[in-house]
């Protein structure tokens, strides 16, 4: 088996070159990878985003508004014209719900945003002194939690004022932190012992800097997956406030208080609870797929 | 490098006199009666400058808790830690920030010690923003120089850690490291995560780095011969004390105590034939736990030799001839 | 294991007056009061009242005496139901709450434990995506959608079951409303038993019970099942609380006398006595099963022992 | 369905019917509610009894003579039973009444009994038991001095507050009224069996002194809350009858006739705060008065059968004369008019809808109906008159506290006579009224009410001085008359008989089922 | 000395999003009745993906036997049933486990552990199963077994864990014993005392081990012969002997040099081996150490090496080998 003198040549080997050849990709970028994989949670982001372009652009896409009564047209039934019907006042269902949308969504944005700076403050800074101020700081989130949340729920609404679609954002905002501060608290009991933190503390890294460099940055997989799924739990807690009668304030609709006017109708016109109860299905669904997706794609067990 | 070294004259940089540290267990909501890790039990040596001063124990005998206590990432529960004439324990505000640049650490776990979310460059850099030490094209520079000397390309500084080989992160952590010009080095474990062939690029660099910038070490490991090949001198814990510290070769040639003698011969040689006419010590048991030690010499649940007053006093550190000291009532 | 109950019991008691406490100042700051009502009665009526119900007492009194109450038990006479304590309200209340309540847990705990384990060993696979669909139901409509889908289609259009009504606790007519509470918590308890079985598949000892060539049953069952529990049952505190306190929506659209509405319909009332027993009870029901938990961790963890160590 | 036990005998006649709610208390002397009202007229019967008209009927009390003065009632009892077997006597009413007033009951609807001489001031803590009015002349005998001439008094006697109790039923056990067994009442129907917040039971009372009128053995009222499971109730046959019907559910059940439309005595109206502007201009007030549809709001939102209310008390009560009713004889007072109303806006200053205030809003409490009325009112302004108005949603309670503190621009508000006479409506807007909450006050009003119309025994005069108050309350227009009630409600037809009074409450005593 | 076990081209890969990890890629090896040999070599290497490609205990997915043969006790075991492999895993072939601390169920007895596989394989009753326990204890060296049946695994130290580990993959008299790195996670005085056992239980009991680790100094200490393996391949076997005294491969020159020795007399540097180990996704053309090979050849960067036999058992996989390749021996060390 004689072979070409010229392969036994010595080759220059690679050895001194440290060479990384797969391309660079952050932690962010990584997890977006994985989550493309999660055919579940690409078809919920995909419905999320029709949801979005529904409920924003949709309106100035038909003729009607969601306001302008139409006596004459009451209870319509879905046709060319009214594709989802018309309502009790012979408004446009599916105006309506484009509009309800717009406050849905944006009721559990904006919560989910205060719920977010909240929950991260107080988790965050339970977590980070630990010991005996998280001990009380936990307790007095079991306390909270105690309190029948339509309690403060009413008196928030009457200190904030009239209704509004702010005060109630704000409301749902305030309720619903407790979990997300446990969450980060969590996560940053479990991360101020990593040896990174360790590290930059040896530098003589500063508290504010451990935070916002190298513990709140790590906790963002929980944080974003909680915050995901704390969205539909607004919209929720939005939709049973209509249904008590305490949510948004009329012409302004949300799909809660659509669904809850369209539950006395059900004998008579199904459909007016049907379209806004499968809005908020298939927000949910899209929502809690797509949660589940970040968490797989979060997961650190299944990166390799 | 030399084994000769004339201990005597050299200045020493940090002494650890009687370093205690106990761990609550828990924080109960009342906080009565708790019980107490004894991690570290009333250490005492001192370094000096240039040298390599290794650490071996078991798993648990308190080595981390040590090299932390020291660098005041925990606060001692006694004693004094006096690094180039400062106490260490009573630093304050920016006299420990400037501590915190004479000192510093390098970390056992690659994976863990490097924050994920930060890229190459800021790791690097870190040290430098917070000591204020270089900023804009200073800054840049100084990462790349720091990066060539652990054998990086500049073009990494823009990756992220998880890109990098546990032992080009290890080297990262030298980087960050090196990072703000220390004078003294803990190195906690920095090689047992790694394969035998990387931890001899680790040791090497640690090595070159010490002649170059004559570094400090405290090296801290559970493997003896990695250890005796880097340390010039060596001390070996047992619960929390310092059983025996003696100059490398000298320990390894002539151990003292006998869980010096039975941590040596429980080291496999690499080495059929010599393996095979090997007599080994083996230990029974376990290390007792540090929540509540034996009385006496910690090591009389496992000592071969135990007599009666083992039990009933703490064997004292002995002068065994010229830089050798072991704890045991033996000698 | 008795010094950590007392010192359980302590910090619960503690927890317990903070609540009451505040829910006292809440509830006293939330305009309108017990006797609003639309036709508004002569002022020398409402000093009756008032008198009556020792409404005109200093709040500070209130509250002492209020406390001094609780701490027999005796949770007050309600300010709605002429003659009836706020005890009589619960005992007349919380077992029918409570029998839903356990049907919707054997259905949201049987159903999720086995949805979520099914979804776990097929992971990624056409049963897991079925699994989670089917479970993420359950979470995607807002219970009262959820009650009046069930009771108009499955209880009026199909007759399967009576749509409405307790009928003294008759198992067909507890069907619908168990469903309807349970549909919440099955999606989550699958959830959760999903990601904490493949948590526990992937662990070593599952490798090494494969390794002793053990049947696949054998290994989900005795080895798997019991350790993927425990993230379940640290959930199962605060839902046994929420289930046994019942839910407002269920029992005001299926028309059960249980304690649910309560949570509502007292706050809606001003009815200040019966908020406060409702957050007595609730909390209590809380810290109660939040300690069960704790228990049942050490018969199922073996590791965890009951120290006082942990704190509340 | 409601009955439980079907019997062979043809003969048990039995009927369930929801009655909306819990009862807060079936104390008749306490109770304030409609589910209790429900419940007590099968329970309980008055010195009177409503029948078929709205007539008076006799009661417990077999006749009655009023003296000339209209101060003084005797009241004739017959012998009568209670369910216990005791004889029901004179005494027992001087028992029940006092024991209404007295201020350790705290009944809320005490103020009832405030006609007798003394009332007021007993339940006031101004003066005592003794020197209220009540005589018991004999065992059978009942008199009663009223503080002024009142002639709906006698009517008022079949009011629950007015129901006898029995004496020694309630000295026994302070919790006598929530159980079957210790439960005494001498109506047609006697307690069986109450299961809280699920059903109240009541079977035929033997010892009822029509007994044999009475042919249901046993009512089953239903304490079914929400309106729509108790209408999906009665739909799949678990009921035999439900009021309160959801407005969407209104259209269909008229389709497939089985909708009832009895009239109900109350109003429907918008209060407006006249402190405050732009409800302190008269002009405003009635611009917008007359620039909604109430037949439109009527035929499509409300959908009950309404009547539009172009003037404040609604039909059902008596004029001077037997048979003539006061809203008839009173005519209109609104006429629907949108160019007058705009032109009337535009002298108020707000021509077009132009400098109208941005923070004008409609005030309601949560309920599906006011909400749709709200929205369609708000949406009438808009088109009629060009002016924005929003809506305002409370709470119930932090509602009636809202209007309490007359807190509010345009207020959603209701009212349901106690009584079949205009003094129901029309003491409510004098100057300081409890539930005027307008900030209205008017002295040529107050004098019509308090001088004139409530010192008078003269049925004359009294009319006359009501329909001059309500004139100038029309005048001023402080509130906004929007439609008189009706009571829209379901019964299965095979059964007959029930009686259903225009002030709420439904009556078993004579209903069979076929 | 009969063939045990006997594993031709064995190749197993990992189907990840990112492609095809070959794990394992055409390693043959075999083992003889009572004979003990020793797996070398770095992390990620291959070397746990083979022996549990053996044990037909790899994930599926995504790891799948792509091809070869594993011939135990004369039938091929790749295509078996789950059930037959079943009644051959735990019986005939055992396993220890790297972590003591996390191969043990937390949640079940010691004692219910070792039993079940009684119970399973031999059908024994509870009490037979309960002594048979109790033997095993005893022989690897756990005193008052009795009382230690009942006992959780978190009742035990690390070193008695892994005991009761060996004490479970022992259970039924296995043919072949596997363990996988088993002291890595262990104290070295405790490491000490696990070979110690190890080796005494071996002679007793004359099972065949395969024993993985990346401890030069454990192999030399109980194995007699060496399988090197470098990026899912074996590119060394041999005797103890050879490997140690008469090594041909670089990597394994690497290996040996790149540790130092606790009997060294003189200090001297390390010897490291450059580079960092092959991307298993997209290993290297040709030699998978050729990028890390000080003596590198054009040959190696795109043709495999194939196995040169350099005398009886002792085979190499390197180009250097070729009677055309420059002659290059092993400096031996410090
Ligand atoms: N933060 C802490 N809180 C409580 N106990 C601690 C803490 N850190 C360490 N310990 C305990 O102190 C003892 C010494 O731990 P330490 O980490 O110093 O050991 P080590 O010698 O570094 O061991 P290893 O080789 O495993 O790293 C152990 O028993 C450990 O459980
Ligand atoms: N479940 C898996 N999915 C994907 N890749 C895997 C999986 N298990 C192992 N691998 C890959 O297979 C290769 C060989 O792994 P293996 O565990 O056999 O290495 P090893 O030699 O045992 O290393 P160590 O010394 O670290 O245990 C590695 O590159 C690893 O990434
Ligand atoms: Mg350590
Ligand atoms: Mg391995």
């Amino acid at each position: 088996m004689k072979m070409a003198q010229n392969l036994f040549e010595p080759a220059i080997s690679q050895i001194s070159a440290e060479h990384i050849n797969r391309p660079s990709t952050t932690m962010m970028q990584d997890a977006w990878r994985r989550f493309k994989q999660n055919k579940l949670a690409m078809a919920g982001l995909i419905t999320l985003l029709i949801l979005i372009l529904f409920s924003f652009f949709g309106p100035r896409l038909i003729q009607y508004n969601y306001y302008t009564n139409d006596l004459m047209n009451q209870y319509l039934q879905p046709s060319w014209i009214h594709p989802f019907g018309t309502d009790a006042l012979g408004r446009d269902t599916m105006a309506r719900l484009m509009y309800g949308g717009r406050v849905s969504l944006a009721i559990g944005f904006v919560s989910v945003l205060i719920n977010l700076s909240l929950g991260v403050f107080y988790g965050g800074i339970s977590g980070y002194f630990g010991g005996r101020i998280d001990n009380v700081m936990m307790r007095i989130i079991d306390i909270i939690y105690s309190i029948p949340e339509l309690l403060y729920v009413i008196l928030l609404m009457v200190v904030m004022g009239k209704g509004g679609l702010l005060n109630i954002m704000i409301v749902l905002g305030i309720v619903n932190w407790m979990g997300m501060a446990r969450i980060v608290r969590g996560q940053i009991l479990a991360l101020r012992e990593q040896e990174y933190v360790l590290a930059a503390r040896t530098l003589g890294a500063s508290t504010s800097r451990l935070m916002l460099k190298h513990l709140i940055p790590n906790a963002l997989g929980p944080i974003i997956i909680t915050s995901a799924l704390a969205i539909p739990s607004a919209i929720f807690m939005e939709a049973f406030l209509s249904f008590i009668g305490i949510g948004i304030q009329p012409p302004y609709a949300s799909w809660g208080s659509l669904a809850a006017d369209g539950r006395l109708n059900i004998p008579s016109y199904p459909y007016a609870l049907f379209f806004p109860a499968a809005a908020i299905a298939i927000t949910m669904l899209a929502f809690n797929f797509v949660g589940d997706g970040l968490r797989d794609a979060f997961d650190p067990k299944m990166r390799k | 490098m030399n084994e000769d070294v004339t201990l005597g004259k050299e200045e020493i940089i940090l002494e650890v006199k009687d370093l205690v540290k106990h761990f609550p267990m828990g924080g109960g909501f009342f906080g009565q009666n708790q019980k107490v890790v004894h991690a570290v039990n009333g250490i005492n040596f001192k370094v000096r400058k240039g040298e390599t001063l290794g650490i071996v124990g078991e798993s648990g005998c308190g080595k981390s808790t040590a090299g932390r206590t020291i660098i005041r990432l925990y606060e001692p529960t006694s004693g004094q830690i006096i690094f180039e004439g400062q106490d260490v324990t009573k630093a304050e505000g920016n006299d420990l920030l400037n501590l915190r640049r004479q000192m510093q650490m390098i970390f056992q776990d690659p994976y863990a010690s490097l924050n994920p979310r930060m890229t190459v460059g800021d790791i690097v850099g870190e040290g430098l923003d917070i000591h204020k030490l270089a900023s804009g094209q200073a800054r840049t520079d100084r990462i790349y120089e720091l990066l060539e000397v652990i054998g990086l390309n500049p073009e990494h500084a823009n990756r992220f850690p998880h890109e990098f080989s546990g032992g080009q992160r290890q080297r990262i952590g030298i980087a960050r490291a090196l990072s703000v010009n220390p004078r003294l080095i803990i190195c906690d474990e920095p090689i047992s995560a790694l394969d035998v062939s990387i931890q001899a690029q680790i040791v090497n660099m640690l090595e070159e780095l010490q002649e170059k910038l004559g570094l400090t070490y405290l090296f801290i490991a559970h493997d003896l011969s990695m250890v005796k090949h880097i340390s010039h001198r060596i001390a070996v814990m047992y619960l929390g004390r310092i059983v025996e510290l003696a100059d490398s070769f000298e320990l390894y040639k002539n151990p003292q105590h006998p869980y010096t003698q039975a941590l040596l011969s429980a080291i496999p040689i690499p080495d059929p034939r010599v393996e095979a006419t090997r007599k080994r010590i083996v230990v029974s048991g376990t290390v007792p736990s540090p929540i509540d030690p034996p009385s006496g010499c910690y090591f009389r649940t496992r000592c071969p030799y135990v007599k009666a007053v083992c039990s009933e006093q703490v064997p004292q550190l002995k002068e065994l001839g010229s830089n050798h000291v072991a704890a045991c009532h033996l000698l | 294991m008795a010094k950590f109950l007392l010192q359980r019991i302590a910090s619960a008691l503690l927890v317990l007056f903070l609540v009451v406490s505040l829910t006292f100042v809440l509830m006293h700051s939330i305009p309108g009061g017990p006797f609003s009502s639309e036709k508004q009665v002569p002022p020398a009526v409402m000093k009756n009242l008032e008198e009556r119900y020792h409404l005109n007492d200093s709040l500070s009194k209130q509250y002492i005496d209020y406390m001094k109450n609780v701490a027999q038990f005796n949770l007050g006479p309600t300010f709605r139901y002429e003659g009836r304590t706020v005890n009589d309200l619960i005992k007349d209340g919380l077992p029918k709450t409570a029998t839903i309540g356990f049907l919707a847990s054997i259905f949201a705990l049987g159903g999720g434990l086995i949805l979520g384990s099914i979804a776990a060993l097929w992971h990624n696979r056409t049963p897991d995506a079925v699994a989670t669909f089917i479970a993420t139901i359950g979470v995607s409509v807002p219970s009262f959608v959820m009650a009046t889908f069930l009771q108009y289609y499955l209880g009026y259009k199909l007759g399967l079951f009576p749509p409405v009504g307790w009928n003294n606790g008759a198992l067909r007519n507890l069907v619908l409303p168990s469903i309807a509470l349970g549909a919440f918590p099955i999606a989550q308890i699958t959830r959760l038993m999903r990601t904490s079985m493949l948590d526990v598949l992937n662990q070593d000892y599952i490798r090494t019970a494969r390794s002793k060539g053990l049947p696949g049953y054998v290994i989900i069952g005795r080895h798997a099942m019991r350790n993927a529990l425990l993230p379940v049952i640290t959930y199962l505190g605060p839902f046994f609380a929420y289930i046994l306190t019942g839910n407002f929506v269920v029992e005001f659209v299926f028309g059960i006398p249980g304690i649910g509405q309560f949570f509502v319909t007292s706050i809606t009332n001003r009815d200040y006595s019966t908020i406060m027993g409702m957050t007595v009870l609730f909390c209590s029901l809380l810290v109660v099963f939040n300690l069960l938990v704790d228990i049942a961790y050490t018969v199922i963890d073996p590791r965890i022992k009951l120290t006082g160590q942990k704190g509340a | 369905g409601g009955s439980k036990q079907p019997d062979a005998s043809a003969k048990v006649m039995k009927a369930s019917y929801n009655a909306g709610a819990e009862p807060e208390t079936l104390d008749p002397a306490i109770s304030t509610g409609v589910p209790e009202s429900h419940i007590q007229t099968a329970l309980f019967e008055g010195l009177t009894r409503k029948g078929e008209g709205e007539k008076v009927m006799p009661g417990i009390a077999e006749s009655w003579t009023t003296s000339t003065d209209g101060t003084v009632i005797t009241f004739k009892l017959r012998d009568a039973k209670w369910s216990n077997g005791d004889a029901i006597t004179a005494e027992d009413f001087k028992y029940s009444w006092l024991r209404a007033l007295a201020p350790a009951t705290a009944s809320e609807y005490a103020y009832q009994l405030y006609y007798i001489k003394g009332a007021e001031d007993y339940n006031s803590q101004k003066g005592t038991a003794d020197a209220v009015a009540i005589k018991v002349v004999d065992p059978k005998t009942l008199e009663v001095t009223l503080a002024a001439p009142t002639p709906y008094f006698v009517a008022l006697t079949a009011f629950h507050t007015l129901y006898p109790v029995n004496k020694k039923a309630v000295e026994a056990s302070k919790e006598w009224s929530l159980k079957a067994e210790t439960f005494v009442s001498n109506g047609p129907f006697k307690m069986q069996e109450w299961k809280h917040n699920d059903q109240v039971i009541v079977v035929k009372n033997e010892n009822y002194w029509d007994a044999k009128n009475v042919k249901m053995s046993e009512v089953t009222f239903k304490l079914l809350e929400d309106i729509k499971a108790a209408l999906t109730a009665f739909e799949s046959g678990q009921i035999d009858g439900s009021e309160y019907i959801p407005i969407e559910d209104i259209d269909r059940l008229k389709a497939a006739k089985v909708l009832r439309i009895d009239p109900y005595i109350g109003t429907s109206f918008y209060r407006f705060n006249v402190t405050k502007k732009p409800f302190n201009d008269v002009k405003v007030r009635k611009a917008l008065a007359m620039a909604i549809d109430r037949k439109m709001l009527i035929d499509k939102v409300v959908k009950g059968g309404q009547l539009p209310a172009y003037a404040y008390t609604p039909p059902g009560m008596v004029d001077v004369e037997e048979g003539k009713d006061f809203r008839v004889v009173g005519g209109d007072y609104i006429k629907e008019d949108v160019a007058a109303a705009k032109a009337l806006l535009a002298e108020a200053g707000y021509p077009e809808g132009k400098n109208w205030p941005a923070d004008v809003s409609i005030l309601y409490n949560t309920k599906s109906d006011n909400k749709l009325m709200a929205e369609a009112i708000q949406n009438m302004w808009k088109t009629n008159l060009g002016i924005d108005v929003k809506l305002r949603n409370e709470e119930w309670a932090v509602y009636l506290e809202s209007q309490k503190t007359i807190n509010y621009n345009i207020s959603r508000a209701a009212w349901i006579g106690d009584y079949a006479d205009a003094m129901t409506f029309m003491d409510m807007f004098v100057t300081g009224g409890g539930n005027n909450q307008t900030g209205w006050s008017n002295p040529e009003y107050d004098k019509q009410i308090k001088e004139i119309a409530n010192k008078s025994g003269d049925q004359k005069v009294r009319v006359a001085a009501m329909h001059a108050a309500e004139k100038v309350l029309m005048d001023e227009m402080p509130i906004m008359p929007i439609y008189f009630y009706t009571l829209p409600w379901v019964m299965k037809d095979n059964i007959k008989g029930v009686f259903r009074s225009s002030l709420g409450p439904i009556d078993f005593k004579l209903a069979t089922v076929e | 000395m009969q063939r045990l076990l006997e594993v031709k081209d064995l190749r197993t890969s990992f189907f990840t999003y990112a492609g095809e990890v070959k794990a394992v890629d055409g390693v043959s090896f075999h083992i003889d009745q009572g004979e003990a040999i020793g797996i070398v070599g770095e992390s990620g290497c291959g070397k746990s993906v083979t022996v549990q490609t053996v044990m037909r205990l790899i994930p599926t997915p995504p790891g799948k036997i792509v091809g070869g043969s594993i011939n135990f006790l004369g039938r091929d075991i790749v295509n078996i049933s789950e059930k037959e492999m079943q009644s051959i895993r735990g019986k005939e072939m055992g396993m220890i486990f790297q972590d003591p601390m996390t191969s043990l169920n937390p949640v079940l007895t010691v004692g219910l552990q070792l039993t079940e596989v009684l119970k399973q394989h031999e059908g024994l009753s509870g009490q037979a199963a309960n002594k048979r326990a109790i033997e095993l204890l005893n022989l690897v060296g756990i005193s008052n077994p009795e009382s230690r049946l009942k006992q959780y695994p978190h009742q035990f130290s690390g070193g008695m864990r892994q005991r009761v580990m060996i004490a479970m993959a022992l259970t039924c008299s296995p043919k072949l014993l596997i363990a996988d790195e088993p002291t890595t996670a262990l104290d070295v005085t405790i490491q000490a005392q696990i070979l110690d056992l190890l080796r005494n239980l071996k002679e007793k009991i004359n099972t065949s081990v395969i024993l993985i680790t990346h401890d030069l100094g454990i192999v030399a200490d109980l194995c007699s012969r060496v399988i090197v393996m470098y990026g899912g391949k074996i590119v060394e076997s041999g005797s103890i002997d050879d490997i140690y005294y008469h090594p041909q491969h670089p990597y394994t020159w690497g290996l040996l040099k790149s540790i130092p020795r606790l009997d060294a007399t003189k200090k001297g540097r390390l010897v490291p081996i450059p580079g960092t180990p092959p991307d298993l996704l997209n290993p290297p053309n040709g030699c998978r150490f050729a990028p890390r090979c000080e003596h590198c050849m054009q040959v190696c960067t795109d043709q495999m090496p194939e196995y040169s036999p350099i005398n009886d058992g002792h085979q190499v996989a390197c180009w250097l080998q070729h009677p055309q390749a420059p002659k290059v021996a092993f400096e031996g060390r410090g």
